[in-house]
């Protein structure tokens, strides 16, 4: 199968998406207001793993699709197009590659069937109450004792702990060491005596997020991926493709299209001033998308993206938040509802608004993709 | 104003946050509020009697009535501070209603006894109080909407085609329909079929000004208080080293919450002087949506901002900028939104020829 | 566009940047830019003659007509090029006129021997090219203004009811009236009273959009130079002992500014692809819209900038920041400002489904 | 006289005002578009002069008129109503208020006679090419010699240097003491030996400032203003007033008008985008009168004014940058021209946008006025 998908022109690549997502995407799940918990995305993603779907970006020969940058980029675009949710996927975009690029042939025999088979759910541990924005001073530690390290610490806004299984830590195993140095990169299983956790209800009063709290946990060193001391450099090479993701215009993509709605809704297209503001959101819209095109191209030829991805992630986080910004001013009283007007998902104003609000935060947030882009990109001094 | 008639306001105006401050201490019960987010019927009546024994709701009605006589810049001071507090008491709604009501009704009320609302509006986007109800022959028969705290109240006064009335809720016809607003409170929506009314002879349109005003006076709390939480916030919390304060991105950003905190009291205050001083007509319209327009947009940038500077903690419902954030929601669009009062600014204020 | 097909065109933009670059070098002739302004014509006609031997007026004129044939994406890196080194000859006014021409007049204006420039604009703020002006027996009757560098014209392109004419510069009844522009260029606005003429076959309208995406291309180059100086001054300029450009609340903004740029870029590079790709209708329009507006009010934006950022000695003719912001003043609101391009590409693109 | 103008009602004042304005100003010079000359401004200059109108704000004892802070105010918006050129002022703004309280007997007697003659125009040596926003880092120096200073250096900016006789300048004359200490305040003749003036033309294509230069310059050690070495406090002294006069609404209002008149011309009222940002720009210019009248009070109760008077300066600056910025929007073609419209003074958008530039720059740039917002008023660190 994934040999011809391959082979497939884009046009009839995505045929074939559109078929299996209609044939297999439980209706109920289009297009979910808040992040799915495991217990409601279970059965489609197991329904991906049964089918072979589950990990399109893996090479074949570890039991993955194969698919090509383009191909995943389609593929992407067409699951967004149908509104199916996201998965518990940190096992599938971050730790699989990253065990097929740095993990040991002993932990790629074991990690990687059980990841394609659904078994282990996984999720991240980096931030620190601490160390947020600055990641690097992260204090979270592991003191060797004998073949196992000995982790105590907290970790925070870990997505989906609660669903989670198994957990991917940085953690200091060097405290002398300078700030980036002496960090190494640790897997760990979530029921290992010693670990607590603790979800945090945010301002969608949803449990998206936790604590993870390390008590003497004892991992064996035979579950560190790369070189002790090294575990930034392994880090760092995930965050580069996040940025990528998180300037996607499909997320402000799929809000105007909720701002058009409220508007048709509150009559707003008579107002002048309106229309000239959605025209503005659309442009920045259009403009963004072309952007980003320019971006998938470097990532289609195979080649390395610069520190000027930033750009997507502040573009898109801004231009979101301007939507729901618009929203809320047409929206009327209807602004402070705190569920969707009319019990109509499309019509949720207030959700919307809030949505937006931590993705200039999360992901490097914006001042650190400014601070990114003044010294890597302008090569301003300091 | 004469200087003693100042000194005078002045040390009225003192008094009065100094007792509002007691019961809705700025930013300092947090844990009440948290308590009756979410539940009916989204305040403490003991707390509004509390309010109603220090006369709050009766603060513009004339001594000979049962109130204190006093002015707009004391009403927006003291919604000020019930805004720095985040009260969730329906305090600008029944002094709306105080305004309509005479009699044993209005006693009543400013006694805490018998909690009566508003219900004026038919439509989102709009300060229309007449709409399609129709009220006639002692019966109220249509549909009035985002009536505040509804699920507390023990009456409404309803204006319509035919005038203004009073509604018992347990009145037969009128049913009540609650939705949950983001602040923990909730909005009525009321059906009315021939549901039988006793008239009232106020003045509803009157009436939407001071409460549009104090609700202006409100998010000036809300955003003082949001903006002094965030300035704490860059001064203790560290990143790389040094506090987040630091940072000249932030110290701007911080210095333009300022200025949008400062233009705000500085146009609410105006209101309130201009209305105290007898301004009347176009001028009053045209002082109020201006202090409203600018609440309105400086609440939500301020309170907006509140939650980008805290950064990932600012995004839990245990840190409070949240629920600075979800008042400014809740209440930015209430009483006319920023775009609807600029239009009515514009409308009413007579442009300059210099 | 196949892989092969694309790398040629990456060859020839990359030539033709290579040669304008080498008659308008970005931002390293500005002793040539300050000796031609507000001097008539406002540009240098032995450069202009240089620019028409490279081809460039003929640069979207089929090869059967004595021009290059190739696309829009070359004619945009030519006239973003231009725009870098803020040259003033007015090769967008002449590169529209050249698709109105044929035969021997066409020859005469790519040889540069003879520069025809259109006169289409009857009002500011406006797009439409007939207006008033009567086009009939051989005679023009009528006024246009905002013709770019019109004191330099050896004749006129017309548009008008009844068509499109050729006028020369010394026709009975041509008087001219030129305005100086902010760049040290100028507009002339042209009256004609029974003005003998001969007809055209061309369409204003189509050569209209391929000089408004020009435009857009035209800014880019400006903002882009007007950045990189503003990026070296803060890289270099002292101030309480750092580097200027080591302060957050600047870095920031050099940021935004770098992020205008590359989504001004963007938009001219998709645009520019779209109608080589065969784009028509309200497909092209939408997408030269998309295009100008995005680059008018970002090329206001980076130079304001430029200015602010170089502090005092920006605001000084003698410094260079001036001539870009200059420069944008002149184009931004030519071929149709931003609202207007906003609301063009709002009636032309359709809107989305998902 | 004096006393008779500080116990009229205010009305009666501005009456007075008014009448003296419209016996006395030239109407040729109302509301010129760019800053006077000497040449074009002394007539009404010395018509003030031989009035008595000349010093306001000077005591009687000086042989000012002695108005209260609000007589002050009044009179400037009376003088700014009717269009009243800005004169060369600094002898009476800066220089006779700071010898009065600073000077000594000697001083006061021989140079406040000068200024109210109009005699003695002053201009300001701050700024150097170094020091423009760090205005502390000056480096002109001054060398003591027998009872000389020898100046060495450059001074930038200085308005109108080119039509001033005399200079005040900020020294450096201890090169070893911290930056803000060490600096002392000179009066010097323009006519010394080794001054050379050069006129900047700016964006206005104006010769309003000037560069100041200083080639082994003596000026008698007389003429230091307070103590040698602490002339910063002598010179921080007239940066506060600054502020609130920047941050006086008036020019924004002015700006508005215009905008107004040349929306009219436009047609851009038909466009309710456009009206509804007029709007906006009218209700900040309300909001700043507001403002700005809390900080007036301050002055007319006799207060000091806190840092926080930086605001006004900033939202002043910016206002009316935006108010110029809506100009070019909606002037179409006309936005490039160089010269008014139709050749209409009232139809200048281009001009006044230019005008506007570099009112965020002078009087301590606004990036300045935010850091000491942020520090002084708002207490954060560093």
């Amino acid at each position: 199968m994934t040999q011809d998908l391959n082979a497939l022109t884009e046009a009839e690549f995505r045929i074939v998406v559109r078929k299996f997502l209609a044939d297999n995407y439980p209706e109920n799940l289009r297009n979910p207001p808040k992040r799915l918990h495991w217990r409601d995305n279970q059965v489609w993603y197991h329904t991906l793993a049964r089918t072979g779907w589950l990990c399109p970006g893996w090479p074949v020969e570890h039991g993955g699709m194969g698919l090509s940058a383009a191909r995943q980029i389609a593929l992407t675009e067409e699951f967004e197009r149908h509104g199916v949710a996201r998965t518990n996927d940190h096992g599938i975009v971050m730790v699989g590659p990253l065990l097929i690029q740095y993990g040991t042939q002993a932990q790629r025999d074991f990690f990687l069937p059980k990841i394609l088979a659904g078994e282990h759910i996984w999720c991240q541990g980096y931030s620190e109450p601490g160390a947020g924005s600055d990641l690097a001073g992260l204090r979270t530690s592991a003191v060797s004792d004998g073949d196992h390290w000995v982790v105590n610490g907290q970790k925070i806004w870990t997505t989906l702990a609660n669903d989670a299984n198994w957990i991917f830590l940085l953690v200091r195993t060097d405290p002398a060491a300078k700030k980036q140095e002496g960090i190494s990169f640790l897997l760990v299983p979530m029921d290992t005596p010693g670990i607590t956790v603790r979800p945090i209800i945010n301002l969608e009063l949803h449990d998206e997020f936790c604590e993870v709290f390390f008590d003497n946990v004892r991992v064996p060193k035979a579950n560190t991926v790369g070189e002790v001391n090294k575990g930034w450099t392994v880090a760092k090479n995930l965050l580069g493709f996040e940025r990528i993701f998180l300037g996607s215009p499909k997320l402000s993509a799929h809000a105007l299209g909720r701002l058009r709605a409220l508007a048709d809704r509150m009559g707003a297209w008579d107002d002048a001033a309106f229309t000239d503001r959605y025209t503005a959101l659309r442009l920045e819209l259009e403009d963004l998308k072309s952007l980003h095109a320019t971006f998938v191209d470097i990532v289609r030829r195979g080649e390395a993206l610069g520190p000027d991805v930033s750009m997507l992630k502040v573009i898109q986080t801004e231009l979101f938040q301007k939507i729901t910004d618009a929203m809320m001013d047409i929206a009327g009283e209807n602004a402070g509802l705190l569920e969707p007007m009319e019990g109509n998902r499309e019509l949720h104003p207030s959700g919307l608004f809030i949505q937006a609000r931590p993705s200039t935060i999360y992901g490097g947030s914006n001042e650190i993709q400014r601070n990114i882009l003044s010294k890597n990109v302008l090569g301003l001094p300091g | 104003m004469s200087a003693a008639a100042s000194d005078d306001a002045n040390e009225s105006v003192r008094l009065i946050r100094d007792s509002a401050a007691a019961i809705a201490p700025p930013g300092g019960d947090t844990r009440r509020i948290r308590a009756l987010r979410f539940q009916d019927p989204g305040f403490d009546r003991g707390v509004w009697g509390t309010m109603c024994e220090m006369g709050w709701p009766g603060l513009l009605v004339a001594e000979a009535d049962g109130g204190s006589a006093l002015g707009m810049r004391e009403y927006c001071a003291l919604a000020e501070q019930l805004g720095a507090g985040l009260a969730p008491e329906p305090l600008i709604p029944a002094s709306m209603a105080a305004r309509l009501l005479s009699g044993a009704d209005l006693a009543a009320l400013l006694a805490g006894r018998h909690l009566v609302l508003p219900a004026w509006q038919e439509r989102p986007n709009s300060l229309d109080t007449v709409g399609d109800t129709v009220i006639a022959g002692g019966k109220v028969t249509g549909r009035k909407c985002f009536v505040p705290m509804a699920a507390g109240a023990d009456a409404f006064v309803v204006s319509g085609q035919g005038g203004l009335a009073l509604v018992a809720r347990g009145a037969p016809g009128l049913s009540i329909a609650l939705e949950q607003t983001q602040d923990g409170g909730n909005f009525g929506t009321l059906s009315f079929a021939d549901t039988p009314c006793t008239m009232l002879a106020g003045d509803m349109v009157a009436a939407l000004e001071p409460a549009a005003l104090a609700t202006a006076a409100y998010l000036l709390g809300v955003m003082d208080r949001a903006f002094a939480l965030t300035l704490d916030y860059l001064k203790t919390r560290h990143q790389f080293g040094r506090p987040i304060g630091s940072f000249q991105a932030l110290q701007h950003r911080a210095a333009d919450l300022k200025i949008q905190v400062a233009l705000t009291r500085a146009g609410v205050e105006s209101a309130a002087a201009a209305i105290d001083a007898g301004a009347t007509g176009a001028l009053a319209l045209a002082a109020v949506s201006r202090a409203k327009a600018r609440a309105a947009d400086a609440a939500m940038l301020v309170t907006r901002q509140a939650i980008q500077l805290h950064g990932g903690i600012g995004y839990t419902d245990e840190a409070d900028p949240g629920l600075y954030l979800r008042k400014a929601m809740v209440l930015s669009n209430l009483y006319g939104s920023a775009a609807l009062h600029r239009a009515r600014y514009a409308a009413n204020a007579a442009d300059q020829d210099d």
